[in-house]
């Protein structure tokens, strides 16, 4: 669907942001994106956005060169979640706020109105149409913005850093709609700082370091494999504890309850023998 | 520039700007716009602030012309393009070689200028590259809604209120935050010391018998 | 000294329906590492507001109850002398940042005190060298990073020489290294310049080595209080905080039942070790 | 351990200062706003105009605080605007602010129905107010011929103004609305 073909860019010359690039996004796949601040993540996405051109390469959607799109014509394939999305808030209700994008590409309003309807009902905010967006929660207003992406019937979702400031509660629920917009066949990158989602969400990572792409392939193998703080990331809690119990027989888990079972595992098999 | 208080340089502006309207001589008035330029190269500015200064030029010469084709008279026009940039080139020069926090506390230590009215000025200076930043992220999260920058001038005017609306919003917002800081600060006590105020000294009363002078003769002549 | 009692505290925003507060009783020792927990809306910046007195001060309303910080009882103190005691760093504070330059922020609340000039310079050195912002003075506000500009925050609270800090959700628009720096920022100003701390953290993972007491609020009321340990077991038998539980505990209380208890974990490190232990323990026992 | 606390009514003596910070925000919003709006056909709002009068209209202030907005909302646009003339700024912001803390301050009702156009009517007089003396102290300084200003700078006025009186109308009621729902968080 989406195709990265040695990609570089960069603000000022002779000093990347980005540089030779190349990636593939496929059709409903969900794939987090993470690397310490600066190291060209949320580049990446821009790009993606056609918010910024490449400098060098190519990227393809649908086969198609992206380079004379504007981001108001990627809006109708891509939706983008930016940090922070109160700050692109601006009605006095959820509807009208998820009703804008489709209205601005020109869709009825009667239609319009009836695609925000649907897309407030998909992140849980049914009911919710006449509120009054700077009045919500934290967590609302995240959903409220995925709201006003899915309004325009993307097939990708990108959310930059969608659960930071969100309580433990709401974290978890928010996880749980993407589980179900991915298993109703959206694509999904989602940039994050936090290292647990990762271990428990996601099958693919992208890890950026310093421009470039520095691994790319399934979340298990790169905690169990790759030393991640040196690409300044942090190792989540049950990748450390599994790396250091592995010399005495319990197998590798990246996440808490994979542990607790491998842990388990090896006493019965101890008990066992 | 120099060793020139702060509120030397205030009353510089204004005694610029008033011999800017006294005097109708192209050549006069060049004399004030090139002992401009002689103090900018002497207190050594900073590249923008050239920058600016030929922005102004070119505004000049817009209103030279526009002076030129209702009355074609050379020398008028000349004088009107060479009063605005008298006139506006000072505010460049002084804020050049002065910060902004050092007039203001000219402004309210020496002028009695309430301290809110100094504190609004330089607050909203201070959150400028701020809301600079935030304009420009807004801009790109309405683009990657659709936000659209088409249509005639009605359309894309109310249009912009997209990006404009969450500034303002935002602002709003802010504002509870930052008055409840400004509180929790002390701001408002009588007590408030002023900061570095700078006496006149004999840089300061030089430069001003000079500028009394050069007023005297304009106005005696 | 300077700790902060609370006792039987309920507060009422004027134009809510609902009370943000009801009966909060409390108590925080002074030089004690407090992290309040909570959902959202569970009433946990109201209390940090009622310490720094602008509730009621600053937003009026419906107040029972009282709030002491040190001998300060806040209801008859002006915010501004309750600020020498308790300094409050708000969830948005690049708002609380008002001047062009960064010394000057921290020189601002003196200057409004009517501090001397020479010890105001004395002070902003100081308070810019404790939250590492020393040789940033010349520097503008806007063109420093979100963490510096958070740590500016601080330095200009800290420069009126409280005795407590309170932070609201300090960490939610930091990277996790920026929000593990804090965290030893704030650990430091606890152990060497024995300033009592509050922080309001939605990851209790991040506050765990440090804290000395965790404080859950539900509902605008204390839901528990006590140890970190204390607290965390709790949340562990309910059901609905399960995700809130640090990775760390989820483990422990994970592993417990089948296993023996273990110790009141803080790191990985401990927690690795003492499982290390527990499997040669096992290991023996299989060989015996 | 339930304890019976008597309930005291507290007035909010807060905010005291909330005037000073909007009226700042805002005035930095308008001078960003003239840097990143798009120029269309030579025809711009006057943002700092707009945003002085949103301020006013949300915090009402006395006319003595209304000069000293005026003066600054004037100061404000010297660093950043390359303004042909900076003290004319300052003199026409000044009978801008007044003219729109006057009529925010008038005692009758301006609507039409329903819907309250105070908004309106203040961006609208105050920007033409404002351009009026501004041209008209640019035309007496520089000596502009009658005409220049009759038929180059009087409509770019006019037009301007009625710009900033739909600005001004459209973003005062979200700014109110959320202005005065301090406190609810």
């Amino acid at each position: 669907m989406l195709e990265f073909n040695n990609v570089s860019f960069s603000y000022h010359k002779n000093c990347p942001v980005v540089s030779d690039l190349s990636l593939t996004v496929n059709p409903g796949e969900y794939i987090a994106v993470v690397g310490r601040n600066g190291s060209g993540k949320t580049t990446l996405t821009r790009l993606i956005m056609s918010l910024v051109k490449p400098v060098k390469g190519t990227i393809l959607f649908d086969g198609e060169t992206t380079k004379k799109y504007a981001p108001a014509d990627m809006a109708r394939h891509i939706g983008y979640v930016f940090q922070n999305p109160s700050r692109q808030m601006f009605h006095d209700t959820a509807i009208e706020e998820v009703a804008f994008g489709p209205l601005q590409i020109g869709i009825s309003k009667d239609d319009a109105i009836k695609q925000a309807k649907e897309a407030l009902a998909k992140v849980g905010l049914n009911g919710y149409e006449t509120a009054y967006p700077s009045g919500l929660s934290k967590g609302q207003k995240q959903r409220l913005a995925v709201a006003s992406a899915l309004s325009m019937a993307p097939r990708l979702l990108i959310l930059d850093e969608p659960t930071s400031g969100q309580d433990q509660q709401d974290k978890a629920l928010f996880l749980t709609l993407l589980d179900h917009l991915h298993q109703k066949g959206l694509a999904i990158i989602l940039i994050t700082h936090d290292m647990n989602i990762l271990a428990e969400k996601v099958a693919r990572t992208i890890v950026m370091c310093d421009g470039t792409k520095v691994y790319d392939g399934s979340t298990a193998n790169l905690f169990q494999f790759h030393d991640v703080e040196k690409w300044g990331l942090k190792k989540p809690t049950a990748v450390t504890i599994s790396h250091k119990l592995s010399p005495y027989g319990v197998s590798f888990s990246p996440t808490v309850d994979g542990l607790i079972a491998e842990f388990k595992a090896n006493e019965r098999g101890a008990v066992g023998v | 520039m120099f060793k020139v208080a702060p509120l030397t340089k205030i009353v510089f502006t204004m005694v610029v700007s008033l011999w800017a309207v006294a005097l109708f001589s192209p050549l006069a008035l060049s004399v004030v716009v090139g002992v401009q330029l002689l103090l900018m190269v002497l207190g050594r500015v900073e590249a923008k602030t050239y920058k600016a200064t030929a922005y102004l030029a070119l505004f000049a010469v817009f209103l030279f012309l526009l002076q030129y084709v209702f009355v074609p008279d050379t020398r008028l026009a000349l004088v009107t393009g060479l009063k605005m940039m008298a006139m506006a080139m000072v505010f460049i020069l002084v804020l050049a070689t002065t910060r902004v926090q050092d007039l203001t506390a000219a402004l309210v230590g020496q002028c009695r200028i309430p301290y809110e009215y100094a504190f609004m000025f330089t607050t909203a200076l201070r959150f400028v590259p701020d809301f600079l930043s935030e304009s420009r992220t807004i801009q790109e999260a309405q683009a990657c809604r659709g936000y659209s920058t088409k249509g005639n001038i009605v359309k894309r005017m109310i249009n912009f209120l997209a990006i404009v609306k969450p500034l303002v919003l935002r602002a709003i917002s802010r504002s509870e935050t930052m008055a409840l800081s400004m509180e929790l600060r002390g701001f408002g006590s009588q007590k408030r010391n002023i900061g570095s105020q700078v006496a006149l000294g004999w840089h300061d009363y030089t430069a001003l018998s000079g500028m009394v002078t050069v007023t005297l003769g304009i106005f005696l002549y | 000294m300077s700790e902060i009692v609370i006792s039987g505290l309920s507060y009422t925003y004027p134009k809510a329906a609902k009370p943000s507060l009801q009966n909060v009783s409390l108590k925080i020792d002074s030089g004690a590492f407090a992290a309040l927990a909570g959902l959202n809306g569970s009433g946990k910046t109201s209390l940090c507001l009622a310490i720094a007195g602008a509730v009621p001060h600053y937003y009026g309303g419906a107040m029972a109850g009282q709030v002491y910080t040190g001998e300060v009882k806040t209801t008859e103190s002006g915010i501004c002398e309750i600020a020498n005691i308790v300094g409050l760093v708000l969830e948005d504070y690049e708002s609380q940042l008002v001047t062009l330059t960064v010394e000057e922020e921290v020189a601002f609340g003196l200057e409004n005190r009517g501090v001397e000039q020479s010890e105001i310079n004395r002070r902003v050195k100081e308070a810019l060298q404790m939250v590492g912002l020393s040789g940033k003075e010349k520097q503008q506000t806007a063109a420093l990073s979100g963490g510096q500009k958070q740590r500016l925050a601080i330095a200009s609270v800290l420069a009126t020489k409280p005795q407590i800090l309170v932070l609201d959700e300090p960490t939610s628009a930091l990277d996790p290294e920026g929000a593990s720096e804090l965290y030893e920022l704030l650990h430091r100003l606890n152990q060497d310049h024995k300033l009592t701390i509050l922080v309001v953290e939605h990851d209790l993972s991040l506050a765990l080595p440090f804290a000395s007491q965790f404080i859950l609020l539900a509902d605008g009321s204390v839901e528990k209080a006590g140890s970190p340990a204390e607290v965390l077991q709790y949340m562990g038998s309910k059901q609905h905080y399960a995700c809130s539980l640090p990775p760390l505990w989820q483990l422990k209380l994970g592993l417990e039942p089948e296993f023996s208890s273990f110790g009141d974990w803080k790191t990985d490190d401990e927690a690795a070790n003492e499982l290390i232990h527990c499997l040669e323990k096992l290991e023996a026992g299989k060989s015996a | 351990m339930e304890q019976k606390q008597d309930v005291v009514y507290y007035q909010a003596k807060g905010g005291k200062y909330r005037w000073v910070a909007v009226t700042a925000l805002l005035l930095a919003i308008g001078a960003i706003l003239k840097m990143v709006t798009p120029g269309v056909a030579g025809v711009t709002p006057n943002w700092t105009i707009a945003m002085y009068c949103i301020a006013i209209n949300l915090i009402r202030p006395s006319l003595s605080q209304a000069v000293g907005i005026g003066l600054v909302a004037g100061a404000v646009n010297i660093p950043f605007s390359k303004s042909a003339f900076p003290y004319g700024n300052l003199v026409s912001e000044l009978a801008g602010a007044l003219i729109c803390t006057l009529i925010v301050s008038a005692a009758i009702d301006i609507k039409i129905g329903k819907l309250n156009i105070r908004p309106a009517i203040s961006g609208f007089l105050s920007t033409v107010c404002s351009g009026l003396v501004f041209t008209g102290i640019l035309k007496i300084v520089l000596s502009l011929p009658l005409q220049a200003y009759l038929y180059g700078m009087l409509p770019v006025v006019f037009i301007t103004g009625a710009i900033n009186c739909l600005i001004t109308q459209l973003l005062y009621f979200p700014a109110q609305r959320l202005f005065d729902a301090n406190g609810g968080h």
